[in-house]
């Protein structure tokens, strides 16, 4: 089950496409981040992984221009940038799946795979061409949607998932952030998610994998961060780890 | 009177009628030197006893009032005149109690007044709609009041409409009204919206040869049609008038002084004989 | 290498200020009302003025108290004003009637919860919007009342115990206050500390989750219309007894206010979310908002302008002062 | 052992049916009344009546066509009757002033538009709910118009180009009802062709997600109620054109009206779900049962009563008909 | 990793508690469930699989009473009945843990966990004795969550799973239905929920686990049931059955 992944070979680092450093978030009087760095590199799969409430979802929103960060400073390319919103990540390249999948339930499957992005004909919407683009775009997943006209509401869990990941990974990001993109998906399902990392990877995107599936990291990951109470307490390179470390690291049981 | 202060307690302030009334008690205050506050209680009822007991509090020389609930607001006239404070009652008539003065129009006896012009002019085996606005109490008094006088042996009532004294929604009951019955030979409207509406609704639908209109207040609509001929009669109230008198008798109830009972002030019925006396009024 | 520390607890008083930042500001806004008033009228602060605002206040905030519940099932309630002009004519028809005024009470109150069990019974079990079934209602039962008083006002005589619900003090104090303020604590108790106020808002806040733990939510969601027919009924009395009259005409746009007081007082019209303090606050700050125009000798075609920029600039406090309120505020700085 | 079978492929008709139930049901229930009242009243069916309603319904659909867009963002504009005075009165005293007409009317469209823009920043920008925006808004805004007009109804004369517009015919046809049926076809054409239409969709189904995927959520959620400015000053343009003056008492309770008729179409208030067609089907329906109580001489009394239950029976047989609506009335039988 | 389930006997069944007999249910023109027999029984955990859109959630909802099924039987304990609320399968003791977590966002920890069954001293509810049970429920599942009186909706997505789980598992169930309960828990947490469904089932709780973490099945599951576009295509005993032939099973390549 443990396919080598398709990993740049250790030490030879790539430079970092976002940089964060020192990132602090609060909300309220909670602290959800409390100053954390990390670099990620192009063609590279980074692994977020932590405990429940660590802070993950908060980091990616970060990334992605969802929230503002309270303190520290993101770097793109090695320059400073500031999201104030996500449409400025985006037009930077930077998608992401979201863990509550962020889909508009009233849209029809199209409309939503194009979300933010219609195709137009003049100042129309281009419906025949965004079904035809659609379809390619699903077929990559291995799901099954039998109507791709019929509104998202009624779609299973794992359907919907896998529109939410199909929306970030078709249009040509730069970086591709995944926040536990696989957690409703059926077997099959994470296999081809697996592999679209694996082939977004190859054509040098930089992939930011959230998620609790062990087993997966080693299979797409080349670097792998763990996330405790707000900070990054350790990462690693995959061919230097092993399950049990990371499960140690992630319940503080990892110091030495 | 000098330095003295006077309450007015208005209905509402979307009909020139109250307009003027006001306009009228606040020169007759200038004239005297006294302050005059106006409340607007936008057709509220327990609005309008707030505002009295607000003016008590205050210890006002004297308060008016327009009564949207004839009934419902004598518990604050009487709480005003325990308090000291004369109230006087404008056009909408009070029952017995401890006011000082009314101070008006007799509204069902005006709309008699206009039943008998129409009984006058309009031939046998007529038909006169109806537009009201059943949501006001003075308004009905007139209808009432016309109706009865009404002669039925010559004119029959095909319908009232509620025009609810907005003069686009009056437009539209008017218009339905005229389709509804398309032998319609007259329309009376009970106050100056539903007149505004039943005048656009005759224009815009071409009827000015065939539609005789009556009815309340005159405005510079109403005027042209008295001048093209199918707007007969018009009641014409001097709420101007009326608004001074009820400063003026306050001035004198509170320097200790009586006043009549019954302070009428009355109406004329315009039609094109009288019209260019109102002509001015309206340019 | 790896450094492992805990967060720091968060702090409580900052929790308990983010949890009722919406009551917080209402209350700072009505003592700013207050003192603004105050400065600048010698008579706001006599004893006289304020038990008035007290009295009048009373039939908005018993309704208010009722809508709160209703706001928070993610409803509206836009009909009161009519069922409060409903309830406020048959009540005086009644007595003029002769019926003894304790039986009248007693029927007004089943009539305000028959009016409310109906449009309870279309929005909960036919599923019809909330906002779409009171305005019907608003339409339907202003027409009756207007119907059965064929626009005409009818005198209630004779009935002091009735008047005194209206009129009357208890130990200097106006009974209609007392009385509203009697079940604006019930509403604060019911809210807070029952099971029935645990369903209210967990109704509003996901319907589907009430059902699904087995709460019955379609007889809560009807519910709060029959409450905000009793309180409507209650209201519709408490006026008729204070004007000695019943009127189709009476409690004209009051919908309008007490919606606008809930919401002041931090209710959220998404459901979910209910204050029954602020729901105080906002009533007193409107009442005490029109009582002061008054005495400010304000100009009454500026009231209308004054009234509604002050409610926007009070709301707008409210969103502003501790920064909650808006879906994504958060995410923004 | 294990047989592998692939579902049927569902309906395409019950898919459709399903999907336009709401249009279908208002559609059949529009044709009711129509049969109705043609057959209860030899007028109905009259060209001169049949254009009159039409010409009637003009304003409210051009409001509605506005509001259509604003109900689906899950937003509300309570202040659209209060706009509707404001320009009526405005533009009354715009032309007795002496402007051009013409000048008039782009004027009025800028106010309309302003008056949009600023509501829409309350609501989009600084996060304050719509009910209460447009709530302050219908406050203030109607005490603008009463302020400007005090009271008075401005007579507009000798300008037959602007008369034309609002009593005017082309064809035959009421020119009011060609400019509403013409701003229909474009709010129809916006909404299901066009980028704006879906981004307001969008912002309706899920805001969070309309901003996550980079569409200027506040934007587009500011801008509806720009839109909303701009008809109701045609709205206003259009009953002072034919009433020929401007008042601050115009279009009282339109808002209701408007809203009602929007939400007749089937347009969700819960947001995310637009029907423009069921619109303009909603606002016809309401329009005819206006007309056709006149016709039929019912009781001016009881026009409010039977006004409000038609609707709410419309609206029933709505969810009834093809058995969809309610929040889990699917998850019953 | 794979632990030996605590497994009753192979062909020692239990009486059937819940019984499921043909059960269709269509949405609109969809046939989401398609004729599905099923039989749960006291002290066992089955375990529900197929692929997304295959109609598990459906079909566990329709033995929580949240769906009315159009057609089939359902028989508790051998007799025939009908939920048509959820409240009515919460009577005799049935209780789910749902996809979509059904919480309610705007009120706290203390108040979810105890929705619908608030304990009450008097007319008014006992908040203190609320407080001290919830921190028992929560601790048998390893979630840290700091304070108890916390909207929900300020919760990390697998803090909520946790509240969702403990609310369904700790009022003395007789069935157990669990919708992908571990999706978004962490690795400690998933552990916890698997020692749980152990524990309860040596309490003779029957338990129904849909899930689509293959791993976990052969660890608490006594018996598998692999859906395929809304029916029942195979039924294994764990331990007569691997992984790969599970996978093949819900892909539609297990026909024999
Ligand atoms: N309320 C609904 N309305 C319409 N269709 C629905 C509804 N609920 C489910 N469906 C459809 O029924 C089918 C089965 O859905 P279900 O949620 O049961 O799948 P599932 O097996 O749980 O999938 P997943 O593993 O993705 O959660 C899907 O095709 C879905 O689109
Ligand atoms: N919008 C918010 N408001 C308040 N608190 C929040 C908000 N979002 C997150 N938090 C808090 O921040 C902490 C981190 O949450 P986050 O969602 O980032 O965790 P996570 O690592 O993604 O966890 P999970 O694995 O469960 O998804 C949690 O304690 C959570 O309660
Ligand atoms: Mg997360
Ligand atoms: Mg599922």
């Amino acid at each position: 089950m443990q396919a080598a992944p398709m990993t740049a070979a250790r030490g030879d680092h790539p430079p970092a496409i976002l940089s964060l450093r020192g990132i602090t978030k609060t909300f309220g009087s909670h602290q959800a981040l409390r100053g954390v760095d990390l670099d990620i590199r192009a063609g590279e799969c980074i692994g977020l992984i932590g405990d429940n409430a660590a802070g993950k979802s908060t980091l990616s929103k970060v990334m992605s221009g969802t929230y503002v960060p309270d303190g520290g400073q993101i770097l793109l390319d090695g320059r400073p940038v500031r999201f104030s919103t996500p449409s400025e990540a985006r037009a930077q390249k930077i998608e992401m799946v979201y863990q509550d999948l962020s889909l508009c339930d009233h849209v029809d499957v199209v409309g939503n795979l194009f979300l933010g992005r219609e195709l137009k004909r003049g100042p129309f919407l281009d419906q025949p061409r965004m079904l035809a683009e659609a379809e390619k775009m699903l077929a990559a997943l291995e799901i099954r949607i039998p109507r791709l006209t019929a509104k998202v509401e009624k779609l299973s869990g794992g359907q919907r998932q896998a529109i939410a990941i199909a929306r970030a990974a078709s249009f040509d990001p730069k970086v591709l952030i995944m926040d536990e993109p696989t957690s409703a998906l059926a077997v099959a399902e994470v296999e081809a998610v697996l592999a679209l990392i694996n082939r977004v990877k190859a054509r040098g995107v930089a992939v930011v994998l959230v998620t609790h599936r062990m087993q997966d990291l080693f299979r797409v990951c080349d670097r792998i961060a763990v996330m405790y109470e707000g900070t990054k307490v350790a990462e690693r390179l995959t061919p230097d780890t092993n399950l049990q470390e990371l499960v140690d690291l992630i319940v503080g049981k990892g110091g030495h | 009177q000098e330095g003295k202060t006077f309450a007015l307690v208005q209905i509402n302030q979307q009909a020139l009628f109250f307009n003027d009334m006001n306009r009228g008690a606040q020169e007759a205050a200038d004239a005297a030197g006294a302050t005059l506050l106006i409340f607007n209680a936008n057709n509220d009822p327990a609005a309008q006893n707030s505002a009295i007991e607000t003016y008590i509090q205050e210890g006002v020389d004297g308060i008016a009032v327009v009564a949207i609930d004839v009934n419902g607001i004598m518990p604050a006239v009487q709480q005003a005149v325990d308090a000291g404070i004369p109230v006087v009652a404008i056009d909408a008539t009070l029952p017995e109690g401890p006011q000082s003065a009314q101070i008006g129009v007799d509204n069902a006896q005006a709309g008699a007044d206009l039943a008998a012009v129409v009984n006058e002019s309009l031939a046998e085996g007529s038909t006169l709609g109806i537009v009201g606005a059943l949501n006001s109490f003075i308004q009905n008094v007139r209808k009432d009041g016309f109706e009865a006088a009404l002669d039925g042996a010559k004119v029959s009532v095909a319908g009232t409409v509620d025009g609810q004294n907005v003069q686009d929604t009056a437009l539209g009951a008017a218009e339905n009204l005229m389709t509804a019955n398309p032998g319609l030979t007259a329309i009376y409207a009970t106050g100056e919206p539903a007149l505004l509406g039943a005048v656009a609704a005759v224009e815009s639908q071409g009827r000015q040869a065939d539609l005789a209109v009556y009815g309340w207040d005159l405005t510079a609509q109403a005027i042209a049609g008295i001048d093209a001929g199918y707007v007969k009669a018009v009641i014409q109230q001097d709420p101007a008038g009326m608004g001074a008198a009820a400063v003026d008798a306050l001035g004198t109830l509170s320097d200790g002084g009586t006043v009549e009972a019954e302070i009428s002030v009355p109406v004329t019925i315009v039609t094109s004989e009288n019209v260019d006396d109102f002509r001015a009024a309206f340019e | 290498m790896a450094v492992y520390t805990e967060r720091k607890a968060g702090s409580a008083l900052a929790d308990f200020i983010g949890e009722h930042a919406q009551v917080l500001s209402i209350a700072m806004f009505f003592l700013l009302c207050m003192t603004i008033f105050g400065l600048s009228s010698s008579t706001f602060f006599t004893t006289g003025n304020l038990l008035n605002v007290l009295r009048q206040a009373a039939p908005i905030l018993i309704v208010a108290v009722a809508m709160t519940l209703v706001i928070t099932t993610a409803g509206i309630d836009l009909s009161v004003g009519s069922q409060v002009a409903l309830v406020n004519a048959v009540c005086a028809i009644a007595i003029a009637a002769g019926l003894p005024w304790p039986v009248v009470v007693v029927l007004m109150l089943a009539l305000g919860a028959a009016v409310g069990a109906a449009q309870g019974w279309f929005i909960s079990y036919q599923g019809i919007p909330a906002f779409i079934v009171t305005l019907a209602g608003l339409s339907i039962l202003r027409g009756f009342a207007l119907y059965l008083t064929e626009g005409y006002s009818i005198p209630i005589t004779g009935v002091p115990g009735f008047f005194w619900l209206g009129r009357g003090t208890l130990a200097g104090f106006p009974v209609p206050a007392l009385i509203a303020l009697l079940i604006a604590a019930l509403g604060f108790v019911v809210m807070l500390r029952t099971q029935y106020g645990r369903q209210v808002i967990a109704v509003g806040s996901n319907m589907e989750a009430a059902r699904r733990v087995g709460m019955p939510a379609k007889r809560v969601l009807a519910s709060v219309y029959v409450v905000a027919g009793l309180a409507s009924a209650v209201a519709g009395m408490l006026i008729a007894a204070r004007l000695g009259s019943g009127s189709s005409n009476a409690a004209q746009g009051f919908e309008l206010q007490v919606i606008a007081a809930v919401v002041l007082g931090g209710t959220s019209l998404m459901g979910g979310k209910a204050s029954m303090l602020g729901t105080v606050l906002g009533t007193m700050t409107i009442a005490v908002i029109g009582n002061g125009l008054i005495l400010l000798h304000i100009s009454p075609f500026f009231t209308q302008i004054v009234t509604g920029a002050i409610i926007l600039i009070a709301i707008w406090l409210n969103t502003k002062l501790f920064d909650r309120g808006f879906r994504f505020g958060r995410a923004r700085t």
